[in-house]
Parts: C-alpha cells; sequence; structure tokens
C-alpha cells in the first residue's frame, strides 16, 4: 500500500535520511523507533509533503505522492504532527471540523460524533479553546482531528507523549481499533516497548538509516533493540 | 445638535470603520499590521474612478470594478510582497515591513500614473444630503455606514460559519499543521487577501466620493490602524466598533477641546483606555499558558 | 508627453571637464520643486511653466545662442531631501539660477544655506522667513516672486470687508501647514483695522476630513463669511461640508481656489471668493493655456505662470550679464519693471520681495472664475 | 520546611484546574506529582512559579510568602523550573541560553553594559565560569555555541535543566522532562536529577508521566485527578492504590 | 565635495537614529512609530534652549536628551507591560500627539511654520565620532548582560520571567537607551539643517528606520548601519530617476525582504572582533 523507496532527505547541509525504505501493507500497523533526531520526524514530513526529498520514491496505492500537504491529504494520508500543535485559538469542535475540512455535510457531522464518542472528554471541551487544553487533552485532540478526514493511511508522530500511563493504552487501543477498522498505521514512537507490542512489522532507525527490521515481536527479542530502546 | 454631533461622528467612524474591516482581516490571518492597505484602497478607488469617468457608469458597476480591482492587485501584492515570507515561516514583523514598503511602492507607481492632480468622482447622487428634522445627515456617509455593517456582517458569518472561515483562522494559527489538514494554505491566504483587497476598493470608492481622490490619501489607513487596535487586535467586529467609538471621540473633542489638542486627548484617551481594557473593546483575556 | 525631468547625465562627470565644456554649452537653471511629495501638485506645475519658457526660448535660438537646460531635483516636501539636493544643484551640477519651491517650509530651510554659494534663487514661498533675515535683511541670494503671505492675507481681508462688506468673518485652517498658518494673522489684522470681526477660528490636522464639526462652530458664532486659506485637496471638502450643514454665505480662500478648483469642486463651489497671481481669461494666458493643453491634455494652473516668468526672468538676465551667477544675482536684485505674465515685476533690494505686484479678487459663478478687481500688492 | 503550599486553588472560567492543593518539601526532597492528563499538574506549578495568581492559598518558600509576587522576583527567591513545551530562547546560542539565568544577578550596572569595564568584564567572567559548569553537569559543554533549536529533543530538555540550575535554585521545578526521550535516555536523565538533588541539595519537583522516572527517585508522590488530591504517599503506596489504579495506571498489559 | 558632505551628515544622523531603533526593534522585539517625535523632541528643546535662552550647545543637547528619556520614561511606563502590538500604537498616538503639541505651541515653537535660525553646530567631523560612539555603545550594549536579556524577552517573555529576567523593567531600558540616542540624532540633525519643522517627524519616518534595520539586517548591527547608509544614499543616487525613485526603493527593499529575510547580513557583526569585545574572555584574561 505505502512503499518508500531509498528516500534520502536533508536540512540543508545536514542530511537527516539517508536511503531508506519502508513498507506497508493495507490493515497493518508499522512501527519506526529510533532515538532522538534519528530522522523519524524527517521520514514522515517526506511522505506529508512538507519535506521535499532529495532523492528516492514515495508510492502510495501505486502512485506515486504528490509532495503538496493538501494534496496527500486529498489521496487518503493523513499525517498526526508531532508535538500536538492544536490550533490554539480555535475551539475543540472547530478544531476538529477543521480536521474534516475536505468533507462536507452528513459525512462530516458523522464523524465529528464518532470522535466525541472515542474521545469523551473533548465533548465535554468542545468549546474551549484548545489552547488551554492540558498536553494530554490536546495529544487526544490531534489525533482525533487527524481521524476527521476519513483517512486511508494515518502517520502518528509520537502519539503517546505526554499522556497519563492509562491514556497511553487506551491511545493504543485506539490505534488497533484504528487498524481494525481497515486503516493503515504508521506509527513513530520513543515509547518503544508499547509500539513494538502492537506492531505487525518496525523498523529501527538511527542517523537516518535503516538498521533493523522485523516483526514486532522479533525485534522485542534483539539483544540490540533491548539494550539501546527498551532500557536493558 | 449635540445628536448632531453624534451622527457627525458616526458619519465619520464609518469611514473609518471601512478602513478597518479589510485592514484587521489580514492582521486576523496573517498576525500584522498590513500597512499597505492605505496605498491599495488609493488604487483601486484610482481604477474605479477611471472606469467611472469613461464609462459613465453607475455607482454600484463602479464599486463592483473597485472591488474586483482592489482584490485582484491584492492578490498580486501578496505574491511579490508576502509569498515568499509565508513560506519561510518567519515572524510577522517581516509582514509587517514588508508592507510598508509595498505602501510606498502601490503610491510611487499611482503617483506616476496620474500625476500630481487631484480627481473628483462624477456625482452619483442628486441630493447630497438627508434630513430628518433639524439633523442633516450626508447621504454617502448613510451609504457608507449601510455597506460598512453589511460588509462587516457578511464577513463575520463568512469567518465565523463557514468551512472557509475557519480554514482561514486555523491557517492564521499554524500554517504547517493547517496544510496536514487538507487545506491548501496558500489558496487561503490569497482568499483572505482578496476579500481584504475588495474591502480596500469599497472603501476607496467612498473615499474617493467623500473626498478628493489624490495619491496620499492611503495615510488615512493610520485611522483604520488605531480602531483595530483599540477594538483588539484581529477581531473584525472590534475593528468597527473601534473606528465608530474613535470617529465619535475626535468629533467629540473636536467639538469641545479644539482640533489643535484633539491628538493630545486622543493619545491620552488611549492610554487610559490600553491600561484599563489592554486587550481592546472585543478581545477576549485568553491568559498565557505555560 | 513632455512631462519628464530631465535627467542631469553628464553633468554629474568630473569638474574640471564639464566646467569648460559648460562654458560654450548649456545654460543650466536648477529647478527645485516637490514632485512626488504632498506638495506635488504645486511644484510639477511650476516645473512646467519653467521648462515651458524654457522650450520657448531654445525654440529661438536660445540666450545668446545658447540652449537652457533644466535640471530639476525632487524635494518630496522633505527638508532633508531638499537640502542635499539644493546643494547638489549647486556644487555639481554648477547651475547658474535655482527655480526655488512654492513650499514655504522649503523655503526657509534653504534660505540660510543659500547663504554661502553666489547662486540667486528666484523663489515663491510666501512666507517673509524664506527671503527676510530675522535682524530685518534679506538672505543675499534669495528672491520671492509673487506678493508675500502678508501682502496676500491683506488683499482678502480688504477686498471681503471693504469691497464686501462682509463683517462678521469665521477662520477655518489647517494648523499643521506653514501656507495656510501663514495667511492667518495677517489677515486676521487687516480685516479687524478695516472694521471687520472674527467671531472664530477653528484649525484641523493633516489626516482630518470631516470638518462638519468645525464648520458648524463658525457658522453658530455667526460668521457671515469664511475664510479658508487651505489646499486645494481640502479645500474642497471645506466647501462642499460647508455647503452640505447648510451654509450659503461666501468662503474667502488664497490661491488654491484658482482653476482646477470650481471644476473638482462642483457646484458647491460657487460664491468662493478667492485670490489669484493671475486671470485666465487674459488673452495672452488664454493662449498658453490652450497651447499647453493641446500638448499635453493638462490644465496649466497659477504655479505654472510663475515658473513661466522665473525662467523668462532669467533668461533675459543673462542675455544681459552672462551666465555668472554673482551677475546674474546683481541683477536680479535690481530688477525692474520686468513685464511678465503674472503682473509688472519689480524686486525690492531692501526686502528682495516684489514691489506692487498686483494680485487680482475672482468669484466663482456657475463654476467658473469671474474677475473682481486687481490689487496692487503696495497697499 | 523548604517548599510549603497551602490549598491553593484555580479555576478557569468553569473549570477547576486545581481544588485545595497543599504539598510540602524539604531540602533534598524529589516529589512526584502525577495524575491523568488535565488533572492540573502544570497549573499548580504555574501558580507557584507565579505565572497564574492563585484563587486562593498561599505559598511559602522558606518561611516566606511568595503568593503574590511577580513571576520573575519568585525565580530571584529561589524557584526555577522548565517547561512542559520546551521555551528555549530563539536568537540566543546554547550558552547565552544559560547565562540569560545568571544575567539577573549579574553584579554590574548599566553604566557598565554600555562601556567596557573591568567590573564587567569580571562579573561576565564569573558568570561564565558557572555556566560552563552547569552545561557540563548536563553534558552539554560540547554544544556551547550550537543554536538551541538545532538540538535534537532530548538535549534540548537537558538543557532547560541546566538554564534552570543557574538561577541557583532552593527548588527546581521540572514538567516532564522526559517526554519525549527513549527509554534509555529516561534512564540517564533519572541518574542526572539524583544526583543533582543529592549533590546540591535542592527540592526537586517532578511531573511526569513516564513511571519508570518518578516511580524510581520520588521520595513522595502527589496524585492529581481533575484538581483534586487523591492520594499522596511513597512510590509503592501509591502504586498499589486502587483509586490511583483506577484513574491513572491502569492495568498493565501482557506482553506477546 | 559640499554636497557629498552634507549627504553623509545626514545619512551618519540616520545611522545614529537607526541604532537606536536597533537596539528597541532588533534586540528587543518591540515597534515603534512613534520613534521619529522623540528625534523632534530632541531637536526642538535643544534649539529653544540655544537661540531661546542662550545655552551653550552642548549644554542644550544634554538637557534635550535627559527631558526626552523623562518624557520617554511616561510613555514607557504603561505601555511595556502591554502586549507587543501595542507599543507601536501607543508610540503612533504618541506621535501625532507631539505634532500636534508643535503645531500648537506657536509662541516657542513657531508652530506648523517651523522652527528657524538654529545656528549649524554640527560637523561632518562631529556627526562622524558622534556615529561612531553610539554604535560602540550599542554594541557593548548587546554584548551585556542587557543584550542578552533583551534579545530573552523578545524570543520568549515568559520563558524569561521564568528565569528571574524582569521584563517590563529590560524593555523599559531598552526603550530609554534607543530614545536617548534618538533624541541625540534629533539634536546633530536640527544643528545641521538648522531649521525643523514638526511636519517631518511622523510615523512614516519611524517606519523608514524599522525598514533600513530589516533591510540590513535585523539581528546584526553591523546590517543595520550598513542598511541605513545604503538606503539612505540610495536615493541620492537615484535621482535621475525622477518619478520612478521610490518605485525602484521600494523593490529593492521588498526584494531583499523576500529573498533575504535575515537581511544583507543575517546574524553576522563585523563590529564585536575588531572592538574586541566578542572575545570579552580574551581582553579580560
Ligand atoms: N528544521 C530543521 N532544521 C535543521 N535541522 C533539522 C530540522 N529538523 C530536524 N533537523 C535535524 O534532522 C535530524 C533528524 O530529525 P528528526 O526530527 O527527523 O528526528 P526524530 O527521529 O523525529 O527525533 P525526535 O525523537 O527527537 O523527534 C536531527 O539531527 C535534527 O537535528
Ligand atoms: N489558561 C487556561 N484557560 C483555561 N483553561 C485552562 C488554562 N490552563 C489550564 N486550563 C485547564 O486546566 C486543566 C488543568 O490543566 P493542566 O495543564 O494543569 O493539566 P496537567 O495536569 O498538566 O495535564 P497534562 O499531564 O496533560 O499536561 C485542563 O483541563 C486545562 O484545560
Ligand atoms: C500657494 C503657494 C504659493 C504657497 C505655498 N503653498 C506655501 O506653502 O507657502
Ligand atoms: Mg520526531
Ligand atoms: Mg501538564
Amino acid at each position: 500500500m505505502l512503499k518508500v523507496e531509498n528516500l534520502s532527505a536533508s536540512y540543508g547541509y545536514i542530511e537527516a535520511l539517508k536511503d531508506v525504505t519502508v513498507e506497508a501493507q493495507q490493515g497493518q500497523i508499522v512501527s519506526i523507533i529510533g532515538s532522538n533526531g534519528a530522522g523519524k520526524t524527517t521520514l514522515l514530513r517526506c511522505i506529508s509533503g512538507q519535506l521535499k526529498p532529495v532523492s528516492g520514491k514515495i508510492m502510495f496505492l501505486g502512485e506515486p505522492l504528490p509532495s503538496v500537504p493538501h494534496k496527500v491529504v486529498k489521496k487518503g494520508v493523513v499525517h498526526v504532527p508531532e508535538g500536538r500543535r492544536v490550533f490554539s485559538g480555535l475551539t475543540v469542535e472547530e478544531n476538529l471540523l477543521v480536521g474534516g475540512y475536505l468533507l462536507s455535510g452528513k459525512e462530516l457531522q458523522e464523524n465529528l460524533r464518532k470522535n466525541y464518542e472515542l474521545f469523551p472528554i473533548l465533548k465535554d471541551r468542545k468549546n474551549q479553546f484548545a489552547g488551554t487544553l492540558s498536553g494530554g487533552e490536546q495529544q487526544m485532540l490531534a489525533i482525533a482531528r487527524g481521524l476527521m478526514s476519513n483517512p486511508k493511511l494515518i502517520l502518528l508522530d509520537e502519539p503517546s507523549l505526554g499522556l497519563a500511563p492509562l491514556v497511553v493504552n487506551q491511545v493504543y487501543n485506539l490505534i488497533e481499533q484504528i487498524r481494525e477498522s481497515g486503516v493503515t498505521v504508521l506509527l513513530v514512537e520513543q515509547n518503544a516497548r508499547k509500539a513494538l507490542n502492537i506492531c505487525d512489522r518496525a523498523y529501527v532507525i538511527e542517523n537516518g538509516r535503516i538498521k533493523l527490521t522485523g516483526t514486532g515481536c522479533e525485534l522485542l527479542n534483539s539483544e540490540e533493540v533491548k539494550k539501546a530502546y527498551l532500557g536493558g | 445638535m449635540s445628536l448632531q454631533i453624534i451622527i457627525n461622528g458616526l458619519a465619520l467612524g464609518s469611514v473609518y470603520a471601512i478602513i478597518a474591516t479589510g485592514f484587521s482581516l489580514i492582521f486576523n490571518i496573517l498576525k500584522f499590521s498590513n500597512f499597505s492597505h492605505g496605498a491599495l484602497m488609493t488604487l483601486s478607488a484610482f481604477i474605479g474612478y477611471f472606469f467611472a469617468v469613461t464609462v459613465n457608469s453607475s455607482l454600484l458597476l463602479v464599486v463592483a470594478i473597485s472591488m474586483l480591482a482592489g482584490g485582484l492587485v491584492s492578490c498580486l501584492g501578496e505574491l511579490v510582497a508576502f509569498r515568499k515570507i509565508t513560506l519561510s515561516n518567519t515572524s510577522p514583523i517581516y509582514f509587517f515591513v514588508s508592507s510598508i514598503t509595498l505602501g510606498t511602492l502601490y503610491e510611487g507607481i499611482v503617483t506616476i500614473w496620474v500625476g500630481p492632480n487631484f480627481y473628483n468622482y462624477p456625482r452619483f447622487f442628486e441630493t447630497t444630503v438627508v434630513k430628518l428634522g433639524s439633523i442633516v445627515i450626508s447621504k454617502s456617509d448613510l451609504i457608507m455606514f449601510i455597506s460598512s455593517c453589511a460588509a462587516l456582517a457578511l464577513l463575520m458569518l463568512f469567518i465565523q460559519k463557514t468551512k472557509f472561515g475557519r480554514a482561514l483562522r486555523s491557517v492564521s494559527f499554524d500554517r504547517e499543521t493547517a496544510g496536514l489538514m487538507g487545506i491548501d494554505v496558500i489558496r487561503i491566504i490569497q482568499l483572505a487577501f482578496f476579500l481584504s483587497g475588495a474591502l480596500a476598493g469599497l472603501a476607496g470608492v467612498f473615499l474617493g466620493i467623500n473626498y478628493t481622490l489624490y495619491p496620499q490619501l492611503g495615510n488615512l489607513v493610520v485611522k483604520g490602524f488605531i480602531a483595530s487596535v483599540i477594538g483588539g487586535l484581529g477581531s473584525v467586529f472590534g475593528a468597527v466598533a473601534g473606528a465608530l467609538l474613535l470617529g465619535l471621540t475626535e468629533t467629540l473633542l473636536i467639538n469641545f477641546a479644539g482640533s489643535g489638542y484633539a491628538p493630545v486627548f486622543s493619545f491620552l484617551i488611549m492610554l487610559v483606555f490600553l491600561l484599563v481594557r489592554p486587550q481592546g473593546i472585543a478581545g477576549s483575556n485568553v491568559q498565557e499558558k505555560a | 508627453g513632455g512631462s519628464k525631468t530631465e535627467a542631469p547625465s553628464g553633468t554629474t562627470g568630473e569638474n574640471g571637464t564639464s566646467e569648460t565644456e559648460e562654458a560654450k554649452g548649456d545654460i543650466v537653471i536648477g529647478c527645485l520643486q516637490d514632485i512626488t511629495g504632498v506638495t506635488s501638485t504645486l511644484g510639477k506645475m511650476v516645473e512646467e511653466g519653467a521648462k515651458w519658457a524654457a522650450d520657448e526660448i531654445n525654440a529661438n535660438g536660445g540666450v545668446n545662442g545658447r540652449q537652457i537646460k533644466v535640471v530639476t531635483y525632487d524635494t518630496k516636501a522633505d527638508v532633508q531631501e531638499a537640502i542635499n539636493a539644493f546643494k547638489r544643484m549647486c556644487t555639481t551640477d554648477k547651475v547658474s539660477a535655482v527655480i526655488g519651491p512654492p513650499v514655504a517650509n522649503i523655503g526657509i530651510a534653504i534660505a540660510p544655506i543659500s547663504e554661502q554659494y553666489n547662486i540667486p534663487v528666484l523663489h515663491f514661498a510666501i512666507d517673509d522667513r524664506a527671503t527676510i533675515k530675522d535682524d530685518g535683511t534679506p538672505y543675499k541670494n534669495m528672491f520671492l516672486f509673487q506678493p508675500s503671505a502678508k501682502q496676500q492675507a491683506a488683499i482678502m481681508a480688504q477686498f471681503a470687508v471693504k469691497e464686501k462688506g462682509l463683517k462678521k468673518i469665521g477662520i477655518i485652517y489647517n494648523q499643521s501647514n506653514a501656507y495656510s498658518v501663514s495667511l492667518v494673522e495677517p489677515f486676521k489684522k487687516v480685516a479687524v483695522e478695516n472694521g471687520g470681526q472674527i467671531v472664530g477660528e477653528v484649525t484641523y490636522q493633516p489626516n482630518d476630513k470631516d470638518f462638519k464639526t468645525m464648520l458648524n462652530k463658525l457658522v453658530s458664532a455667526g460668521a457671515e463669511a469664511i475664510y479658508a486659506p487651505n489646499y486645494t485637496q481640502e479645500l474642497i471638502l471645506i466647501v462642499q461640508q460647508a455647503r452640505a450643514i447648510g451654509f450659503n454665505g461666501p468662503l474667502i480662500c488664497g490661491l488654491d481656489a484658482c482653476p482646477p478648483f470650481p471644476k473638482l469642486c462642483g457646484p458647491e463651489a460657487d460664491g468662493v471668493i478667492y485670490i489669484n497671481n493671475i486671470t485666465e481669461t487674459e488673452p495672452q494666458i488664454q493662449d498658453i493655456i490652450t497651447a499647453y493643453k493641446e500638448k499635453t491634455g493638462n490644465d496649466a494652473t497659477n504655479k505654472f505662470f510663475l515658473g513661466y516668468d522665473v525662467m523668462k526672468i532669467i533668461a533675459s538676465t543673462i542675455e544681459k550679464v552672462g551666465d555668472d551667477p554673482a551677475a546674474i544675482r546683481d541683477a536680479i536684485e535690481n530688477l525692474t519693471n520686468y513685464e511678465g505674465l503674472t503682473g509688472t515685476i519689480t524686486i525690492d533690494p531692501a526686502t528682495h520681495q516684489p514691489k506692487g505686484l498686483e494680485m487680482v479678487m475672482h468669484e466663482i459663478k456657475n463654476q467658473a472664475p469671474v474677475m473682481l478687481k486687481r490689487y496692487s500688492a503696495s497697499e | 520546611m523548604l517548599l510549603e503550599v497551602q490549598n491553593i486553588s484555580k479555576s478557569f472560567g468553569g473549570v477547576k484546574a486545581i481544588q485545595d492543593f497543599s504539598l510540602t518539601a524539604d531540602k533534598g526532597d524529589i516529589v512526584g506529582i502525577i495524575g491523568p492528563n488535565g488533572a492540573g499538574k502544570t497549573t499548580t506549578f504555574n501558580v507557584i512559579s507565579g505565572i497564574y495568581r492563585a484563587d486562593q492559598g498561599k505559598v511559602f518558600l522558606d518561611g516566606k510568602d511568595i503568593t503574590n509576587m511577580e513571576q520573575h522576583q519568585i525565580t530571584r527567591e529561589g524557584i526555577s523550573r522548565t517547561f512542559q513545551n520546551i521555551r528555549l530562547f530563539k536568537g540566543l546560542n546554547v550558552m547565552e541560553n544559560v547565562m540569560c539565568a545568571f544575567d539577573p544577578r549579574a553584579n554590574y550596572s548599566i553604566f557598565d553594559g554600555l562601556l567596557p569595564t573591568p567590573r564587567r568584564f569580571a562579573e561576565e567572567k564569573r558568570g561564565r565560569k558557572i555556566c560552563e559548569h552547569n552545561l557540563e553537569v548536563v553534558g552539554l559543554k560540547k554544544y556551547a555555541n550550537e543554536k538551541p533549536e538545532s538540538l535534537p529533543y532530548g538535549l534540548q530538555r537537558r538543557l532547560e535543566i541546566a538554564r534552570a540550575l543557574t538561577c541557583q535554585p532552593k527548588v527546581l521545578l521540572l514538567d516532564e522532562p522526559a517526554a519525549g526521550l527513549n527509554p534509555t535516555e529516561v534512564k540517564e536523565l533519572t541518574e542526572l536529577i539524583g544526583r543533582l538533588c543529592s549533590e546540591l541539595g535542592f527540592a526537586v519537583l517532578l511531573i511526569e508521566h513516564r513511571l519508570e522516572l518518578v516511580m524510581g527517585i520520588s521520595h513522595k508522590i502527589y496524585v492529581l485527578n481533575f484538581g483534586k488530591t487523591i492520594a499522596v504517599g511513597t512510590p509503592d503506596e501509591v502504586r498499589s492504590n486502587p483509586e490511583v489504579i483506577e484513574a491513572y495506571l491502569g492495568e498493565e498489559d501482557a506482553e506477546c | 565635495m559640499e554636497f557629498y558632505l552634507s549627504v553623509m551628515t545626514f545619512t551618519l544622523i540616520s545611522v545614529i537614529a537607526v541604532t537606536g531603533v536597533y537596539v528597541l526593534t532588533g534586540l528587543t522585539g518591540m515597534f515603534s512609530l512613534g520613534q521619529a517625535a522623540f528625534m523632534a523632541i530632541g531637536a526642538y528643546i535643544s534649539g529653544v534652549l540655544v537661540v531661546k535662552v542662550g545655552l551653550p550647545f552642548a549644554l542644550a543637547a544634554i538637557i534635550a536628551i535627559a527631558l526626552s528619556v523623562l518624557v520617554g520614561y511616561i510613555v514607557g511606563l504603561p505601555t511595556v507591560r502591554l502586549r507587543r502590538d501595542y507599543i507601536s500604537l501607543v508610540t503612533l498616538g504618541f506621535g501625532e500627539a507631539i505634532t500636534a503639541l508643535l503645531n500648537q505651541m506657536q509662541s516657542i515653537t513657531g508652530g506648523a511654520l517651523g522652527f528657524s535660525g538654529i545656528p549649524q553646530k554640527t560637523t561632518f567631523t562631529l556627526a562622524v565620532a558622534s556615529a561612531a560612539v553610539c554604535i560602540a555603545l550599542v554594541a557593548y550594549f548587546k554584548a551585556s548582560k542587557y543584550g542578552r536579556q533583551c534579545i530573552a524577552a523578545k524570543s520568549d517573555e515568559l520563558a524569561a520571567k521564568a528565569m528571574g529576567i524582569d521584563v517590563a523593567r529590560i524593555k523599559m531600558i531598552a526603550f530609554l537607551f534607543s530614545v536617548a540616542v534618538t533624541a541625540y540624532a534629533g539634536v546633530l540633525y536640527a544643528f545641521y539643517t538648522t531649521y525643523v519643522d514638526p511636519g517631518i517627524f511622523g510615523w512614516k519616518k519611524s517606519a523608514e528606520w524599522v525598514i533600513m534595520v530589516f533591510f540590513g539586517g535585523v539581528n546584526s548591527l553591523t546590517g543595520s548601519i550598513i542598511g541605513t547608509a545604503i538606503l539612505t544614499a540610495l536615493p541620492e543616487m537615484l535621482r535621475f530617476a525622477a518619478e520612478y525613485r521610490t518605485v525602484f526603493y521600494s523593490i529593492l527593499v521588498l526584494l531583499i525582504i523576500n529573498f533575504k529575510p535575515a537581511g544583507l547580513f543575517g546574524e553576522y557583526e563585523l563590529s564585536l572582533k575588531s572592538l574586541g569585545i566578542g572575545r570579552e574572555k580574551k581582553n579580560a584574561a
């Protein structure tokens, strides 16, 4: 479904990605783990068209993805960015409606209802400015906002960042639910244990290169991964 | 008599209001004071003028042409003066500097184009005033008041209730993320510039009808700026409220204190106002969260 | 057409060579005007007039066989710009004489600086300080070529009070405009001396556009006439708004109500009384207006004729004394009875202002000026 | 008692962000604050450090009432903090970022600020030394001339800590210092905090969702939910408290 | 020569004013549209003191600067606590008020007719020396704790307060410093042109200075200074273009701001090393 081939990208002189190849099948959860500055976010930014790669190809459903963010969304690929990035001066509900910018009328209302069901706390806060939500609430809003446009593939950048353990569990349940509904998930995480636990396939990225790949369980049991990413 | 003063104040205020709406729309989206707005008013007013004298058309048509011209020029201005800055995501201060320069450019172009002469719009109305008992209201003031209220209402509806309005506001907070929502950010910004340019065109025609047309007419934008700050920066509704308040205050000051000291008093009133209500008339008081 | 400013190309070259060339080459006359600023209507017209005269002279074989070249520098109505431009004219371009601006601020700023060059400045800034020093003696190089503010204001006041019998007068003027301000005090003085009464005085600021409230104050104070010595763009609004609040009496205005004002202002202009350097209906002037209109499509206003006369004066002076600026200066100081389009000009060596130059009072009727009376400025 | 927070409350419109919250901390204490998202943890920090005015209640530092002081005065009294959303100064390099925290204490006047006086150089030198030391402590010395925004996330968090240390705090408030770090980095951070606290002898208040960190080093933990304190105790007590499990921890899920 | 000296003197005076604007806008991120009004205050007070009171030039200059700073303090007091956007408004209103006052107080200032008869005391040498001193002061200021705190406050006020920085005070210091420098520029201006009128100190002048700062590079003092030199001299060089002059000028500025948003110089500082204050450690050691 998604095929990233030999992708390289850089910020000015800094080479952030080198020759990265990643693949995701329909209905899979694919995790990407790696330490700070490894290039995980950069990879997602390339896919969602925010950053023009230096070389390489990004294919989605057999077609190359355009490298303009709003066109990528039209194709059914949504990127939930790192660090929440909610629209601070819009209310919670307006944030969600903007998430469904490409939809209209009935479908939009239906999605809104579905998301309120998934995140009841957002419904309580629906008329509050998003900027005044707590960190965790903002994170939930960001995910919900991403789901509003009925994506086929969702790119989640560190969705558990700053969430309470209970909510982390909920988010992971949710991610599994998302997969069940047929949406493919590309998950970038620091919380390697969790991510590896639920994914079908995982990549370890280091200094901009893919270091290891395998199923979640394989990597969980790999000595190398244990030492570097699971804290011993 | 005193009612007449209030009417005069509101009339003056509606001139400022019509300037302030377009001005604050851009502030709303890109968070900067667009000082090229004034020169754009002049430019589109001249386009309207030359249309009016060559084609001999009705007011409505002239307004439409001016608004269209204002909108298009504004989009062009966005392309040459602001597009790069938008894309590189630098601080709004750059927009401000760019806008002052763009304003100078517009003014220069107008000066070269029309020369140093004054121009006057042809008369669109037979009688120029409406009399209500002892009260005199100028017809163009009345039309201006009505059209700035209408423009404001439409604009508010558009911004608050439509999906484009929401997109506009989300772009104002975070362009990059707005793009991730499927919003074509550049289009939306162009839309904002088009709207504000159209409002500049509208304002320009009325300024031209009410006042003489000359290249430096746009200096009046300063009043729009003051009005929109008093109203709470970025709130279109506040801008109109601020403009009416400003018009009223100035008129009262002129009447009771004399024009000479009016700017001094305006300044003092503004200081007091900012101390008492720093967020402006319509600004909401959202505390920054750490 | 001919509206583009001539580039001073070639004159910026090395001093040594251009000097020797200039001795046989063109006569360079500086023209220091506001071309793009707020007073560009005035400056541009002076420049056009000066050029028109220069073209006429050049077409007739020039001055002593040499062509006149006009170098115009834009002051943007800014003192600093003007000083730089003036110094540039005097030092780099080696002009024989400078045609100065009709704007008081620039004139006053240039005056002390002009002392260090021996180049005459023929200007139209009517504030006394542009020609006369604090001690009452004139700046040696500054010469005014239209009646001064005092003289013009006196004419208007006399005409209004004695001729028209207007006794109760209200005044509205732009407090930030030097020209406007300079015409107020002398008017008041002469009006009161002649039995008039100033019933009210209101001022406004640069960006003011709404004068109804101020005018109302004058009307309720009982003004029969309103004195409004203001620039054209504001004058239009003042006159229109005065009519809108129901004032139907005369408005007494300065030079700024001359054409094209009646046309721009519309029917409300009827009843405006104003002063002018010229009368458009005089045949000689009418000819030039027609010719100029034919060539450029624009109307020549009174500033055009000021520029025109001054250029002609410079040319005829050079014809007599050569192009040495100091010699020109001396000749100008003693200029007597020069018959110009704006009247018979005699410069008073004690003040460097014209003596007895005529001004003409007009009234606008049916949107056209009607000449009322000629006054000699010595009164 | 070094820090005493007495019954503070704060609400925003209808939202009661914290209600009747009290806390004490002594020299050398590491006090954890945990709770679900939106429980009011950051708000307590904002109140203590003077960003928000408390609706009710008082804050004492070393017995001195600091409740209504200005934010910068509170810092000078000895409370410094890091931010949940990193807030470094763009436009200043790493060293200068840290120097900013020293500057309010730098002992030279505006006169010295405008001229090259010996006093100024001496003070600048003293500050630079302190800052260099603090950068070394968090392991950032070699980045001294970098721009902060070009550092990876984890190092930016460390820089925030170095900056807060330079304020010479008696109480250090850390708001989710481990967010965005991977488990290995969390371990290093845990060590760093423990070491600082025992070496420098200040009190640390720590908000954190990464249990390995809070549970590992806190001496005492406060658990908030909907602005109310639902439990206080040692990590073990808190971990086994059923209310805490229900509101915050949830059940550990099995691995594959 | 005369002419070039005159252009250079005006340029140097602008450079002085712009170093003040640099402290305010470049370092502290505040925006003043009334900066030129402080120039007016400096110019008028010193002019009146010399012409009407008969004080010596230097004393008049010092008094003028001191009074400007006092006025600046009064204007700044309520302003520095406000959100940043409002400073430009308050200063704009202040500028208009000052212009109105100058027009109104005809008996002292000459009103719109301007104030003339000021002796010419500013020489090219004085301008050079003054500019050098002002630049050095600003450079030292930037490298000091004050400069750092200004930048910190510009970048993130809340975090700056959390580091113990008294943001209101720092903003005030920067404001007053820039007021003093600008007022001094006003003194030099008045004693060079020998004539001042209220019209030349409007908000457009203030905006022009901000443009100069950005043109050269808002983060670089060197850039601001060279930017000023270029933009002041440019119109002189463009004289041949007549009406097209402003158009050229604006297009050039637009190009720089758009294609080189960091300005001509970015963050580069030429002066620091040569003045020896970029390397405080070495100097002190
Ligand atoms: N805007 C930028 N300009 C310059 N360098 C950048 C920029 N963004 C990222 N980098 C650099 O690119 C590299 C990869 O960054 P990236 O954000 O992709 O890492 P990451 O794996 O997502 O890390 P983290 O876990 O901290 O989010 C890092 O070295 C980073 O410093
Ligand atoms: N300035 C504000 N205006 C309105 N509501 C606010 C404001 N600041 C905080 N809140 C609300 O107060 C509650 C507590 O927020 P706080 O940031 O303290 O949560 P938190 O415990 O730090 O959560 P997290 O762990 O997710 O960061 C939230 O519901 C938030 O929406
Ligand atoms: C009308 C002009 C001859 C006077 C000129 N406008 C001035 O400012 O002095
Ligand atoms: Mg990342
Ligand atoms: Mg928090």
